[in-house]
């Protein structure tokens, strides 16, 4: 064990953890936050395993998840635009802090890579991270806002 | 029977259950334990068919039967929710009304489709070297047009999207993950077997003989069968309707 | 090697199992299923297992919950539209 | 220790047919299914797990130069997460046609109805 895995460890059982709480329980607004958290979460997570086990190829995952985890929050956007409307969530604050933690780790993983290939890449994934999150958070409190059916 | 009958059969039979896996568990092989006698020897003929990713070798190869019945599962639960979601007599289709989306949602939704799908196509592509194949590219790529209807609104899917042309090439792709198999025979081999093609080098995209032909296969026929289904389903959920009125 | 950090992606995982069970209501539990997806990728990858991990990626976080809330909401209007007329 | 994923495995089926038996909803019980599902998962890349291994993936390592997992439950595992989507959207769909014909997706209620 080393301490990329370490910190995982931490982040992944304070963080989905908490995540975990906040969709189990509550009014339907937390819940929603907390399943875009939930993947806010776990993609800087990934990033943090695949350096510890010294394996680039399991960064493809956090691509993955840094692709659709955003695009499960615009379904349920999209899907409970009505129910959301009457009681919108504002969570900015966490959402915010989350983005920061994303950065934080994508920033550090980039000093360790150094400049090429795999930097490019976890910056990417950065970005993709970062502003899906963001508008997956845009889209929960009124993305969808003068919703009609259909 | 009661609900309350039915809980007291559940928690006899749950807990007779329950008993009998924890004994199980405890018999099973230890957790972490070093012994894979199976694991060992796939990893064995996968680097002598110079297959860098194991797990496509053991799929697309070693196992690539199996798969065929995998496929033929997909194949026949997509034929059974197209079968069971059709339009009937009494359903009219009502065109939904376009959405108003707030702009960085559109904006986003736009410039993450082209991006998510060439990761989908790339996930497929290197499905023989690194983590990936068929079966997690084939799902990416046909998420990413989704959000088409996520961002924008259900009219524009369905201009990129012929449901028809789908059906067909969903069933092409079963057809030749079969003729590549039916081709061993010809050649005078077995059903799948991996002798067709030479194995080229390890760690190249053209490595490991038959295995990027079936899981180029196996990712066409997933991307197609989940684009079928969710055409059903956003059918039902959003553009038909019960004609009101009639029993 | 890794023991602390198994233990907890699957007590994550055995957490997030029973709150997708104990949460009644459709529309919560697909909220809770996709959480479920995210948690059993990051045990996959613990586990060593990456393309597990991604194939369950690919299906938990967008497939299936599109999948479900669709189902909901064609039930939920129909029912909606039933109560207005007789059976 | 050694034991603590395959009970996790065994907690997880459990529940899951708890959900599915006790559930008054058949898109909720439709839920417990994917997670009897799960358990599966759980218990099959347990049983392929080795201490300090990595995954046989060889195009960021050297074949032979550290030990590696089980291939084979991986792939029984990676083939049947997608196929079980399938399947799952099979069963919402026949959801979908007993709340057409019936009016109701209360497994309960359906019951009464048939008589």
């Amino acid at each position: 064990m080393n301490g990329w895995t370490l910190t995982a460890t931490v982040a992944l059982g304070a963080g989905v953890g908490a995540t975990v709480w906040g969709v189990a329980t509550g009014p339907l607004r937390r819940r929603v936050v907390a399943q875009n958290l939930s993947s806010a979460l776990a993609c800087p997570g990934l990033l943090l395993l695949a350096q510890g086990y010294g394996r680039p190829a399991y960064i493809d995952l956090a691509l993955v998840l840094a692709l659709l985890g955003p695009v499960g929050t615009l379904v349920f956007a999209r899907l409970l635009a009505d129910d959301l409307a009457e009681d919108p969530p504002h969570a900015w604050g966490v959402t915010f802090a989350v983005a920061g933690y994303g950065a934080v780790v994508v920033l550090v993983l980039c000093a360790v890579t150094g400049p090429g290939r795999a930097m490019v890449k976890l910056l990417v994934i950065g970005a993709l991270l970062i502003g899906g999150n963001l508008v997956a958070s845009r889209a929960l409190s009124g993305g969808f806002a003068r919703s009609r059916r259909g | 029977m009661t609900r309350r009958a039915r809980l007291i059969v559940l928690a006899l039979g749950g807990a007779g259950l329950a008993a009998l896996l924890i004994a199980a568990c405890f018999d099973l092989p230890r957790f972490g334990g070093p012994w894979h006698p199976y694991g060992d020897r796939a990893v064995h003929a996968s680097l002598a068919r110079r297959t860098a990713n194991t797990i496509a070798s053991v799929n697309f190869d070693q196992r690539a039967f199996d798969t065929v019945g995998e496929m033929s599962i997909l194949f026949a639960s997509v034929l059974g929710t197209v079968v069971l979601l059709r339009q009937t007599r009494d359903e009219k289709r009502a065109l939904p009304q376009p959405e108003e989306v707030a702009l960085p949602v559109r904006r986003y939704a736009l410039v993450v489709l082209p991006v998510a799908f060439v990761a989908g196509l790339y996930v497929i592509a290197h499905g023989q070297l690194s983590p990936g194949g068929g079966f997690q590219g084939g799902v990416v790529a046909a998420t990413a047009l989704h959000l088409l209807y996520l961002g924008a609104d259900y009219r524009a899917l369905e201009r990129i999207r012929p449901v028809g042309l789908y059906e067909i090439c969903d069933a092409l792709a079963a057809c030749a993950y079969v003729v590549t198999g039916l081709a061993g025979v010809l050649a005078g081999t077995a059903f799948l077997a991996n002798t067709l093609l030479p194995y080229g080098t390890f760690n190249t995209l053209s490595s490991g003989g038959i295995v990027p032909v079936l899981n180029a296969a196996i990712g066409m026929e997933v991307a197609c069968a989940v684009v079928v289904l969710l055409a059903r389903f956003l059918d039902q959920a959003v553009e038909i309707e019960e004609e009101s009125g009639k029993p | 090697m890794d023991d602390p950090l198994i233990v907890v992606v699957l007590l994550l995982v055995a957490a997030t199992a029973t709150a997708a069970v104990a949460v009644r209501d459709p529309v919560r539990q697909a909220l809770v299923l996709s959480v479920l997806g995210v948690a059993l990728a990051l045990l996959f990858t613990v586990a060593q297992a990456p393309d597990v991990g991604l194939s369950q990626l690919a299906v938990g976080s967008a497939l299936t919950p599109l999948l479900v809330m669709l189902s909901v909401r064609k039930v939920r209007r129909r029912q909606g539209d039933g109560k207005g007329r007789a059976p | 220790m050694t034991v603590l994923p395959y009970l996790v495995a065994v907690w997880i089926f459990l529940t899951g047919c708890y959900g599915l038996a006790t559930s008054r909803n058949l898109i909720h019980a439709v839920g417990c299914l994917a997670v009897c599902q799960a358990s599966t998962y759980v218990l099959l890349l347990a049983v392929g797990y080795r201490d300090g291994g990595t995954a046989p993936v060889y195009s960021d390592i050297k074949p032979g130069s550290r030990p590696v997992v089980d291939p084979v439950v991986q792939a029984l595992t990676l083939t049947d997460i997608v196929v079980g989507a399938t399947v799952t959207a099979l069963l919402l769909a026949l959801v979908m046609q007993i709340s057409k014909r019936h009016g109701t997706v209360d497994p309960d209620e359906l019951r009464e109805l048939r008589g």
